[in-house]
């Protein structure tokens, strides 16, 4: 049972007209895991989750989760089933508070007897309780993109795909985010697949990372491995990060 | 419910608002007219509060009232013409036949993601499809109005000479929408149908399903619009392919948008207030210079619409607001007053 | 009936580019402000209006009252811009709907108690006509607004694409603050945007006066179907809605000939509401 | 050059900058770092105009360009690249550029895009496709590039590293650098601190609205605090 | 009638023994639709009928009352069926007037009779729909014709001038847009035809807000009738007019029936030498030799400019029709005139053959049947002849002969 990878997506290709932004793309996440998928900027990454999580519906390639065939389903039935994500250019519910998008993602498993100690529990984790009742728009990018994480756990979810959740945090913040993400891998048992730039966040909260280029994969591997890829060096990371990561 | 959590300022002033209209025609002995105007004021009432639910919580602003009000109209019409079957009976289908429509209609256009103007537009031509439809549809429409018989019984066939029933039946009906209301947005529908209103995407992958929520509050607005149509028959005696009015489905929206969209109470309020207003100044400038009355209702409209963006409820909030402050004051003060005495 | 096919297409096709004009003022305005204007139909009704009140007055010839309706009509929409649309431009897009349809009955109140109720047209005007070719039968003035609606919506087209402030128009309306910190000042471009939009609905009315009449309420009769030719060529394109307006024209001719001329909008908004099933960004929608 | 001095400002009631006072002189690369939401991108933007200041002094060239609309601050020579680029996506890569020229269209006969051209070459190919389909490191060039077509006297780069791949970074990094060695004068924005300290002359850092440290970027890589809270060391 | 209660103010019956007193003024209203789509004739009919009851008043008001004057109030019914009954609503609740004139369009009609029916007030219609009068209504009343009526006649009118033309006419097309009254017009003419085996080669309805009206000419053109029968509404008989001379189709003769379009001096005005020739039934002759008529047109064209519409004349004879019924109610029922039933017995009495009523009327009687409806209605027909609108038929009305066929149209 745990051998069956978690989330396997077979072969998948996203064309928009010519461009074709995957191509035959094929990954497995086991459960537990925390992968990284990486990437330079246009490879196709954000169009890969999107594909995974229903918004497109793939031209070719299966994608399973918990060993169903998940293709071209609904977003929503995916949610329900136990995936869901974040996004890049955050996506608030802008004149809605901070409880109330919550709350929406938390109806996804409670009823409403239960959905308010849910909503509580999640805001507590993602320390939102300042903030509960502010309205979204009147939120900065760092609030926003805890906001967004919380709606997603709010889902009970067993997956969760994080879009370049840690863009334009410092390295401080940072830190502190991949140790709320640790602790919900490791307490919540949630199966993380995180897109990311920021190398340090990369290295240090993944177990394996996959590279994608030109909507397809290139390399994958631990973060070793991988920072020590010529091909991804020469299409990604670029020789001072290299170095950097070296001193 | 919380028993105190219930007596707080709003719902007493909801409570007030209802009891005054239970009582107004008996104390002040309204005259017809009083109460055909109320019972107008009621109709739009009704009709603004249940756009709320597809409009105002869902953002989608539909355009299509008059296209399920109108198909309800010559549902009930249509039976007690022709089989002589009671309105009662009558509006209920109406309303099911209205929410038919509604579900041929808004299942392609949700599942395609048809949104904001662009379903606008669409409903706003469902309007002037149904128009076209009945108008040549000689059997049920056709452009010579058919009368509505009264026959013997009034309460059968909802054939008031006077407008106290209406009044009350509207009224009854006005407060059932707003419980809907209230029901659905502080339920998991209510909380989608907002979410939904922002971004659809982001609610979808939250486990929302955007198609039937939509579907479900499109259901509800249409079947209230194609109930009231029922009414509005009886009311004026007639069903005629005019029913079916743009500009009627343009003005409920735009009611909706003024009250402030997504407040319970908003659309009903602004129904109350701009409806009532316009009656009133028809009746006194309408006769000076033709035009003139529609004028100064266009200006306050436009000047409610650029100062007061968000709507009408907003203002009457931060009023309940202002006032509960002041009671909290009030009553501290008086402690304190107390202590010190 | 072939003929009449071929006569219905004909008649469709020349009504079409004259609708494609009309729509063309709501889709700059819409397409590239972003500006939900309701009162677009009204601002073709003014226009008429205008045409008639200059044609009359100076006994003018429909089609060249455009000469100072559009200046009238560019003044108008400057004047409508910073007391309206303005101060709409960062709210939500309903709000402009109330504006613009609250705008609406005030035009339409005004043109009443300037008008009066009773239609108004000038006289039959020197494009009007008809060229018989063979069976069948083009009408002067149908021919030569189209002639004219083409040449204008190509010419906003390299306006558009070609002058600065055509460019600084596109740029506004895809992100207002980065293109004020190119140096648009949005407030001039938009009101400038704006005003083009209400000059050629001035065109446009002057055309359409030269064989139609007006009422207050004449602009029912424009707003909605210029929405459909907008849905249907989609946002941002002039020559989609060039034959979007001829689909709407045919359809609309061919409904009329061959089923019934009180079905004749059926055809149009069926049709409307099937591309926006279909292909929501529009036959030829960027965007 | 630019000179702030006790600059307050915010969106609406909320107020976020409070006392903010600094300078940026002539020739000088300048970071301002801080934490997320202290007020980095509403000061760019309260100078730049897009945001309206509350009181201050907001003085450029000695001239008070305090509460003037973006219009009339570019005209003045001060481009702004906002975060994340902010691209016009349904124009051209070359239209893009061309609206850097808005304010001042006879530049374009100097031979400007040319120069844009030799710093990005990568524009050059992509120039007749739609800001739309290029990919955010290259969106990110182009915004820089179009802020320097009005060849500005002063420009303000907000995190124009952000969401970009390491590989990109690096070249936008050397480009920013290549600006300053043809005189450029540069306020930079960074979450990225160490990245921005290596290539400023001085930085400042902000927190809460407030500034909170102030010195050569030298000195501030020693201090404890930036190692501790932005350095993550 | 249904069960509700009484209105309060119910009268006395009519045998009380002391007679009621009168008040200081007769209130008459008028609702009519000053605004929306039927605003044009409704002004007109405003206008009607203040001249009606300025002249009442100036000939010494309601002398079997001691000469009471008449007070006219007006409401704006507005363009859609609730505002015209909320009008009809407030017009009584705020003036209690004894009748009221107008409603024009006869979905308002319908709304407003149910309500001047429970409250006792005259409802004086003058909209042209048959169904109108058909519902039972107790105090509506019709003195003008019916769209029937009109029909009719604008078919016996093509009929019997071109036979006194000697052309023939065998084959019709019946145009009309598509409201009650259009199709009611074109029934009229379609049953009159029939009976004289005419063939109807097209029957068209068309919606009048119609922007284009070429495919409908050429399908016309198609049919090739003799003779077109065309009920139009304003709009689209200019949209009609000017698309017949532009395709250049022309028929023999163009008659319009229902009286809006085409002859009245907008229409004129809009189409200049397209309407030439085209003729158009009226509830009303503007032509009439009478010292009555004589003077409403005069004033009428003094102050407007033009001869009165069918809208101005429909109502002022109305107007008077009314006074004539509350002269006969002051010496009938000389103690309670104002009393609806006793008002309501005098309608039913009436019948005038002379009187400034019959004077301004097309026919030369007015009696009302049980329904309402004028048993004598009188319809007449106007030319556009050298742009101007000339009462050509029936013949001893008529102020010039008609000219038949379409001189205008026979030289193209
Ligand atoms: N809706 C769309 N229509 C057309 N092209 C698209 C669309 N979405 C993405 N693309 C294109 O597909 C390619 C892949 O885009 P994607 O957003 O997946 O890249 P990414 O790997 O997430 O890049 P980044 O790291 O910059 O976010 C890009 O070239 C992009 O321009
Ligand atoms: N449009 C807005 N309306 C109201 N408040 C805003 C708005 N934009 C930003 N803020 C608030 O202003 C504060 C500062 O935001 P700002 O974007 O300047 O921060 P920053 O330092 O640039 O952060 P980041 O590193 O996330 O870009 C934040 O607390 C944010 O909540
Ligand atoms: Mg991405
Ligand atoms: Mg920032």
């Amino acid at each position: 049972m745990d051998a069956e990878p978690i989330l396997k997506v077979a072969d998948v290709t996203k064309k928009f007209g010519n461009l074709v932004a995957v191509n035959r793309a094929s990954l497995e996440v086991n459960r537990g895991e925390i992968v990284g998928l990486i990437g330079p900027n246009g490879a196709g990454k954000t169009t890969l989750f999107n594909a995974i999580s229903g918004l497109y519906r793939p031209e070719e390639g299966t994608v399973f989760f918990k060993g169903m065939n998940i293709t071209n389903w609904l977003p929503h039935k995916i949610c329900k089933l136990g995936m869901s994500r974040t996004f890049q250019v955050t996506r608030a519910f802008t004149h809605m508070t901070v409880e109330d998008t919550v709350r929406v993602g938390a109806y996804n498993r409670f009823n409403e007897k239960n959905v308010q100690d849910k909503v509580d529990q999640v805001i507590k984790v993602c320390e939102l309780v300042d903030i509960r009742k502010r309205v979204c728009e009147d939120l900065g990018l760092a609030s926003l993109r805890k906001v967004e994480l919380a709606r997603a756990l709010a889902t009970e979810p067993e997956m969760l795909l994080l879009d370049e959740a840690g863009a334009g945090l410092n390295a401080t913040e940072l830190a502190t985010f991949m140790d709320l993400i640790k602790k919900l891998n490791q307490e919540s048992q949630i199966t993380f697949c995180v897109v990311e730039h920021v190398m340090q966040m990369v290295m240090g909260l993944c177990q394996r990372i996959v590279v994608l280029d030109s909507g397809e994969i290139i390399a994958a591997g631990t973060p070793n491995e991988i920072s020590n890829n010529a091909r991804v060096i020469e299409a990604y990371l670029g020789k001072r990060a290299v170095h950097a990561r070296n001193q | 419910m919380n028993v105190k959590k219930f007596f707080n300022p709003r719902n007493i002033l909801i409570l007030f608002g209802v009891g005054i209209a239970l009582v107004i025609p008996l104390i002040f002995k309204a005259g017809q007219y009083t109460m055909l105007l109320m019972t107008t004021v009621l109709l739009y009432a009704i009709l603004a509060s249940a756009w709320n639910i597809i409009g105002g919580m869902a953002g989608q602003l539909d355009l299509a009232a008059a296209a399920y009000l109108g198909l309800g109209a010559f549902t009930t019409g249509t039976l007690l013409i022709r089989w002589n079957i009671t309105p009662w009976v009558g509006m209920i289908i109406g309303g099911l036949v209205a929410t038919l429509l509604a579900m041929l209609i808004g299942f392609p256009l949700f599942g395609f993601k048809v949104k904001e103007l662009w379903y606008a537009l669409s409903s706003s031509a469902l309007v002037v499809v149904m128009q076209s439809l009945f108008m040549m549809w000689n059997e049920v429409g056709g452009p010579t109005e058919k009368y509505l018989p009264v026959g013997t019984s009034p309460w059968y066939s909802l054939r008031f000479n006077d407008y106290m029933p209406y009044y009350y039946i509207m009224l009854i009906i006005l407060v059932v929408v707003l419980l809907v209301n209230r029901w659905i947005r502080y339920s998991k529908l209510g909380y989608s149908l907002l979410a939904l209103g922002e971004d659809e995407d982001a609610v979808e992958v939250l486990g929302v399903n955007s198609q039937s929520s939509k579907l479900k509050a499109l259901a509800i607005y249409s079947f209230i619009c194609g109930v009231v149509g029922g009414i509005f028959a009886s009311i004026y005696g007639y069903v005629h392919p005019a029913f079916f009015d743009t500009s009627m489905s343009m003005e409920i929206a735009i009611l909706g948008i003024v009250g402030g969209m997504g407040f319970i109470y908003g659309p009903a309020l602004a129904a109350i207030v701009m409806v009532s207003f316009r009656e009133v100044l028809r009746a006194s400038l309408g006769s000076q210079l033709a035009g003139l009355y529609l004028a100064v209702y266009a200006i306050i409209l436009i000047v409610v619409a650029l100062y007061q963006p968000r709507g009408i409820a907003p203002l009457v909030e931060r009023g309940i607001k202002k006032a509960q402050t002041y009671f909290v004051e009030l009553t501290r003060g008086r402690r304190a007053d107390i202590k010190s005495s | 009936m072939f003929e009449t096919a071929t006569q219905g297409i004909i008649t469709g096709i020349l009504m079409g580019a004259i609708y494609a004009l009309i729509a063309l003022g709501l889709s700059i305005v819409f397409g590239i402000m972003n500006v939900t204007n309701f009162a677009h139909g009204d601002f073709v009704m003014l226009s008429m209006y205008l045409s008639f009140a200059v044609g009359s007055a100076l006994a003018w010839d429909a089609v060249a009252t455009p000469l100072i309706t559009a200046p009238l009509m560019f003044l108008f929409g400057i004047i409508t811009y910073y007391l309206l649309i303005d101060r709409t431009l960062r709210q939500m897009y309903v709000v402009q709907l109330a504006v613009t349809v609250g705008l609406q009955i005030l035009m339409r109140s005004a043109a009443l108690i300037i008008w009066q109720a009773q239609p108004r047209a000038l006289q039959y005007s020197f494009i009007q006509g008809n060229i018989q070719i063979g069976d069948f039968q083009i009408l002067t003035s149908r021919l030569f607004s189209a002639v004219v609606s083409l040449i204008f919506i190509a010419g906003m087209a390299y306006f558009m694409n070609k002058t600065w402030a055509g460019r600084a128009m596109r740029a506004a309306s895809d992100d207002l603050g980065a293109a004020s910190l190119m140096g648009v000042n949005y407030h001039k471009t938009y009101a400038l945007t704006f005003a083009i939009g209400s000059s050629i609905t001035a065109l446009a009315g002057g055309l359409v006066m030269s064989f139609q009449q007006t009422d207050p309420v004449g602009g029912i009769r424009f707003g909605l179907l210029s929405w459909a030719v907008l849905a249907l060529a989609g946002l941002g394109s002039l020559p989609g809605l060039i034959v979007a307006g001829i689909i709407v024209g045919v359809v609309e001719s061919l409904t009329v000939s061959f089923f019934d001329p009180r079905s004749r909008l059926l055809g149009v908004y069926a049709i409307f509401i099937l591309v926006l099933w279909l292909r929501p960004r529009g036959l030829f929608g960027r965007r | 050059m630019l000179e702030i001095n006790n600059l307050n400002s915010g969106y609406g009631k909320v107020s976020v900058l409070r006392n903010v006072t600094f300078h940026v002189d002539q020739d000088e690369m300048v970071a301002i770092i801080g934490p997320n939401g202290a007020g980095k991108s509403t000061l760019l933007k309260t100078i730049s105009g897009l945001v309206r200041a509350q009181s201050g002094e907001v003085k450029f060239e000695n001239d008070s360009i305090f509460c003037l609309s973006p219009d009339q601050v570019v005209r003045r020579g001060l481009a702004y690249v906002p975060e994340g680029g902010r691209v016009f996506p349904n124009m051209t890569v070359l239209e893009n550029l061309m609206m850097g020229a808005y304010s001042n269209p006879g530049i374009l006969k100097t031979g400007i895009l040319d120069e844009i051209y030799t710093l990005f070459p990568i524009l050059k190919n992509r120039s007749a496709q739609f800001a739309r389909t290029l990919s955010g490191g290259e969106r990110q060039m182009l915004a820089i590039g179009r802020g320097l077509v009005s060849r500005p006297k002063l420009i303000m780069l907000d995190e124009p590293s952000l969401g970009v791949a390491p590989k990109l970074v690096d070249e936008i990094y050397e480009k920013i650098h290549a600006l300053k060695r043809i005189g450029l004068t540069v306020l930079l924005v960074e979450q990225n601190t160490g990245y921005a300290l290596e290539l400023a002359d001085r930085g400042y850092v902000i927190e809460n609205g407030q500034i909170a440290m102030e010195g050569t970027a030298a000195y501030l890589s020693t201090s404890d605090h930036i190692k501790k809270f932005y350095l993550g060391l | 009638a249904p069960a509700a209660p009484a209105a309060p103010e119910a009268p006395e019956a009519p045998a009380a023994p002391t007679a009621k007193a009168l008040p200081d003024e007769i209130v008459v209203g008028v609702v009519q639709p000053l605004t929306g789509s039927f605003a044009v004739f409704g002004k007109e009919g405003q206008i009607g009928a203040e001249l009606a009851i300025k002249h009442i008043n100036e000939a010494g008001g309601i002398k079997s009352m001691g000469g009471k004057k008449l007070r006219i109030v007006v409401e704006d019914a507005g363009g859609t069926a609730d505002s015209a009954k909320l009008a009809t609503e407030s017009m009584i609740s705020k003036n209690r007037p004894v009748a009221i004139l107008g409603e024009y369009i006869s979905r308002f009609v319908m709304a407003a009779s149910e309500v001047t029916d429970r409250e006792k007030v005259i409802l004086i219609a003058d909209a042209l729909v048959p169904q109108i009068t058909q519902m039972g209504r107790q105090y509506l009343f019709r003195p003008g014709p019916t769209a029937t009526n009109h029909g009719a006649m604008a078919y016996q009118f093509v009929k019997e001038t071109a036979a006194a033309a000697g052309v023939e006419v065998t084959s019709l097309a019946i145009l009309n847009e598509d409201s009650a009254n259009g199709r009611a017009n074109s029934l009229g003419a379609t049953e009159a035809a029939l009976k004289d085996k005419i063939s109807i080669v097209t029957t068209l309805e068309y919606p009048y807000d119609i922007t284009d009206a070429t495919q409908i000419v050429q399908q016309l053109e198609k049919a090739n009738p003799d003779v077109i029968i065309h009920t139009p509404y304003f709009n689209d008989a200019i949209v009609f007019g000017k698309a017949f001379k532009e395709t250049g189709y022309y028929p023999k003769f163009i008659a319009g029936a229902g009286a809006c379009g085409y002859v009245d001096p907008a229409s004129i005005a809009a189409l200049g030498d397209a309407a030439e020739g085209i003729s158009m039934t009226f509830s009303y002759n503007p032509a009439k030799d009478t010292p009555q008529n004589k003077k409403f047109v005069d004033e009428y064209k003094a102050t407007y400019g033009y001869i009165p519409t069918e809208g101005a004349g429909m109502n002022y004879y109305g107007a008077m029709v009314l006074y004539e019924a509350l002269e006969y109610a002051g010496t009938n029922f000389p103690d309670d005139p104002l009393n609806p039933d006793n008002l309501r017995a005098s309608f039913l009495a009436l019948d005038l053959t002379s009187g400034p009523a019959v004077e301004t009327y097309p026919s030369n009687q007015i009696k009302f049947s049980p329904t309402g409806d004028n048993l004598f209605p009188g319809v007449v027909v106007l030319q556009v002849q050298n742009g101007q609108p000339v009462v050509v038929y029936p013949a001893d009305g008529a102020e010039a002969k008609p000219v038949f066929p379409n001189p205008y149209y026979v030289a193209k």
